[in-house]
């Protein structure tokens, strides 16, 4: 797993890589929230393009978030999550939450 | 292609190890000729099933153990995980999907094993511990069956 | 990072199974932050000494369990391999360069082992069986040592 | 691992990648033998550009095809051998009796 990010103005783009599970999951929950408890931002995209595996502990860490961003009035985006995980994704209900963009640039103009 | 092969992994329970344990299988998998799609599934039930050992059964501390049995027999996989820790007072509760002990959990772990792999057999006793034995067999359309004791 | 895991692996004598030890072995050396390159050195002694395992222990026989127990202790790996198998008579000759019992085979094995690791110790008894025991630190130029009984 | 091989005139190419072990060993004896027995080859050519890991079983076997063929007065070359495996190649003197290619071509138009 790696894991980089981007600030855009009041947005955070996090870039995933390799396999996320509950270690990509505590990292992926401090990062994001030491963001949102310095109030820094309001919106979050989350890039899965070079995602490999995700689980059940990782997308209880994407809900978390989630949870703290709707709180404040923020969106999380989904960036062009692999085939691969899409049954998994839609199992978890996350799509019904998190919009979906082919690209981090289309996620920060639509946002 | 391997059609008998069994591998034991005894492990601490630290969150890094889930990895090894999903990975080991995977092999198992592989060596098969298990398709890519059924070594990820194969892969998710046994991240939800150890990773549950670590959070669930161990509470997140260092110092235990989880054993992991792996076995292939023709075209099945049997994967067993076993943990000696605090064990599940009522199995068919915690199985049903959205049940969770923890607020930051989905409760999807035991609901993501039932839907990917063929089998999937529960055992737990409160203060000794939790056994997951989950079967899949390749080349197959899924005919989930489940029960808990 | 991981300063502390342990991980014992029990698997069947087949071929297919020296890539999950080194894969086990890999892991857990990657997981306390061991160079790609102190990686590649620890995964060739693994693969030498559970083939050894495989072909000289068990004649190449499946049905038999080799047994890898790895381990970290701060900055350092440590991997035994056993195996319950034919043993070695003299392990100080098996041991020189070149020596193998196997004219297909290059006599390399034990070479690479000490090589690669910083210390390397083989117990044996013939009929039953054979200890193999590594250690190897992260961020060090090699001392190698080097001991048989 | 996988293999994959094609023939020029008497000179075989193998292509290997992945991890070279025991058992990669056993297909690599298997498939030069068959070509020697038949004889059908008096070359031979491993490209090695794309593995990442071999030990010294995979070694046995390409110097037990060293020995055949030099009986028969062919010769056996190693193609783009990278840099990771340099040390163990040259740990087992394999660079004393194989020429070494930069590419596949050039090891045919030399041979
Ligand atoms: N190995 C275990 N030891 C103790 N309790 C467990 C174990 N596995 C599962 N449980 C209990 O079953 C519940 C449901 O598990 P699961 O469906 O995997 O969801 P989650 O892990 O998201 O909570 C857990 O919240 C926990 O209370
Ligand atoms: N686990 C083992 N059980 C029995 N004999 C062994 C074992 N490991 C090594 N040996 C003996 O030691 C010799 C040298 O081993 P090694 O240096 O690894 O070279 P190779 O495997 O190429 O023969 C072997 O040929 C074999 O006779």
């Amino acid at each position: 797993m790696s894991m980089e990010h981007q600030l855009f103005g009041d947005s955070l783009v996090v870039r995933l890589s390799g396999e996320l599970d509950l270690v990509a999951a505590a990292h992926f929950k401090e990062l994001v929230d030491d963001y949102l408890d310095w109030g820094k931002i309001r919106h979050l995209y989350v890039n899965l393009e070079k995602v490999t595996f995700l689980d059940s502990s990782f997308l209880g860490a994407l809900l978390g978030r989630y949870r703290r961003i709707s709180q404040i009035g923020g969106q999380v985006g989904l960036i062009n999550p692999p085939g691969s995980l899409r049954p998994t994704l839609e199992l978890s209900g996350v799509f019904q939450l998190m919009a979906e963009y082919p690209s981090e640039r289309e996620a920060l103009s639509a946002g | 292609m391997v059609r008998h092969n069994r591998i034991v992994l005894e492990m601490e329970s630290i969150p890094e190890n889930v990895g090894v344990a999903r990975l080991m299988v995977a092999m198992l998998a592989a060596q098969a000729d298990f398709t890519v799609a059924e070594v990820d599934e194969v892969k998710l039930a046994v991240s939800e099933a150890v990773t549950n050992a670590v959070v669930h059964g161990y509470n997140s501390q260092p110092g235990h153990t989880i054993r992991v049995e792996a076995s292939l027999e023709e075209d099945t996989l049997r994967v067993v995980v076993i943990d000696y820790g605090r064990g599940i007072e009522d199995i068919a509760l915690a199985m049903q999907p959205a049940v969770s002990s923890d607020p930051e959990r989905m409760g999807l772990g035991f609901c993501f094993m039932q839907t990917h792999m063929d089998t999937l057999h529960v055992e737990s006793a409160p203060g000794k511990g939790t056994r997951v034995e989950m079967t899949k067999r390749k080349g197959m359309e899924r005919v989930p069956s489940t029960s808990g004791n």
